[in-house]
């Protein structure tokens, strides 16, 4: 079972196990992506996300897709965050259940990774003087 | 042909624009597309990455682009 | 920060996510364990474990310091359950906040792989025709 | 030497007891415990693995047992 979600309000950690767990999975494994400052020596206000919303929903569903036929998984969840966090807010949840639990790591490890390089979400942050996106630039 | 352009994030501060009405050669592919992007506005090279979706899917440097096509610029993305 | 816990009610993953949270955290890897039914074709009525509990906190503590000196984690929360568990609760919880987020998948892989090993617990099923205590034997 | 031997799992159920006062002889090792327990309880045999603790980490073979060490029996271990 795939379960994919772009929300404009607070992640829960267990919402999105709760969409994988499976009395015949191993085990869970899950990740989660807290925002941070990521420019150094310079203080954010706050975090901006703004998604592609159909495109981004498109693109985590086949993260999920690879997930569930590459690692066998039984259930892969994965819920982003748009708006406006502030520093230490979760962006991202990503749950897998997996028969085997090593797969599970594995599959979730691929799922971030992927997220980060195709999912088109960007993120801003927002500083006293300024505002930067973030990774925009070499 | 007409294109309508959507631009996200960093690539609608440079764009200046959300959503505009955009100009190219009939049978024109995403290549040439964002290399009268580049002429017109030159901050679009200086990006780590540059790409295109049409229909919600990321599409080649080879795609042709259509007549009416709605083509998002997609900056490098930073989700997660 | 290290955080080891041992309890006889319902874990909760978002307390355990919650003792390794840090703005400084590039992600963070979580590992949680539902018990199942083991043996194939008996149904279990429940499970039970038992735990030699200072050596068994102890043990998960090492495990923790493991983790901390090698994935040069922030924090690891390891969080195990005990007594009678009906079939999908939740067992083991493990929270690994590392600097980057590869390192975290590594070490909560490397904290339940080596927690099964060395920590001293035992889980009993419980068979409405008898009990058997899972992998005693070969 | 008297030993004080506990247990734990199905180590219980093979051993009867949860503690238990056991005599071996004096200086001898942690490999003579479990030999001798064998010999008494043959079920420790078949067991995946049998483990040692004393003062809640665990002892290889060659470790000395002293008297009246509380001895803890670990059969294979299942958490997580």
């Amino acid at each position: 079972m795939i379960n994919v979600q772009l929300l404009d309000i607070p992640l829960s950690v267990d919402n999105c196990l709760q969409q994988v767990q499976d009395d015949g999975a191993g085990g869970t494994a899950l990740f989660v992506g807290t925002v941070r400052n990521q420019t150094q020596g310079r203080s954010v206000v706050r975090l901006e996300f703004e998604a592609y919303a159909p495109m981004a929903w498109k693109e985590m569903h086949k993260i999920a897709e690879t997930v569930t036929t590459r690692w066998k998984a039984l259930h892969v969840s994965i819920h982003h965050r748009t708006g406006i966090l502030k520093i230490g807010e979760i962006a991202v949840v990503i749950a897998v259940a997996t028969p085997h639990r090593q797969a599970a790591f594995e599959a979730c490890a691929f799922a971030i990774d992927t997220l980060k390089e195709t999912v088109p979400i960007w993120k801003k942050e927002v500083f006293e003087d300024g505002e930067v996106w973030v990774a925009a630039h070499p | 042909m007409q294109l309508q352009l959507i631009a996200y994030g960093i690539a609608r501060d440079i764009f200046g624009h959300s959503q505009l009405a955009f100009s190219l050669k009939k049978g024109q592919s995403v290549a040439e597309l964002k290399q009268a992007l580049i002429e017109q506005y030159p901050e679009f090279d200086r990006l780590a990455s540059l790409r295109f979706a049409v229909g919600e899917e990321y599409r080649s440097n080879d795609y042709t682009l259509s007549e009416n096509d709605e083509v998002v610029i997609i900056p490098p993305v930073s989700g997660g």
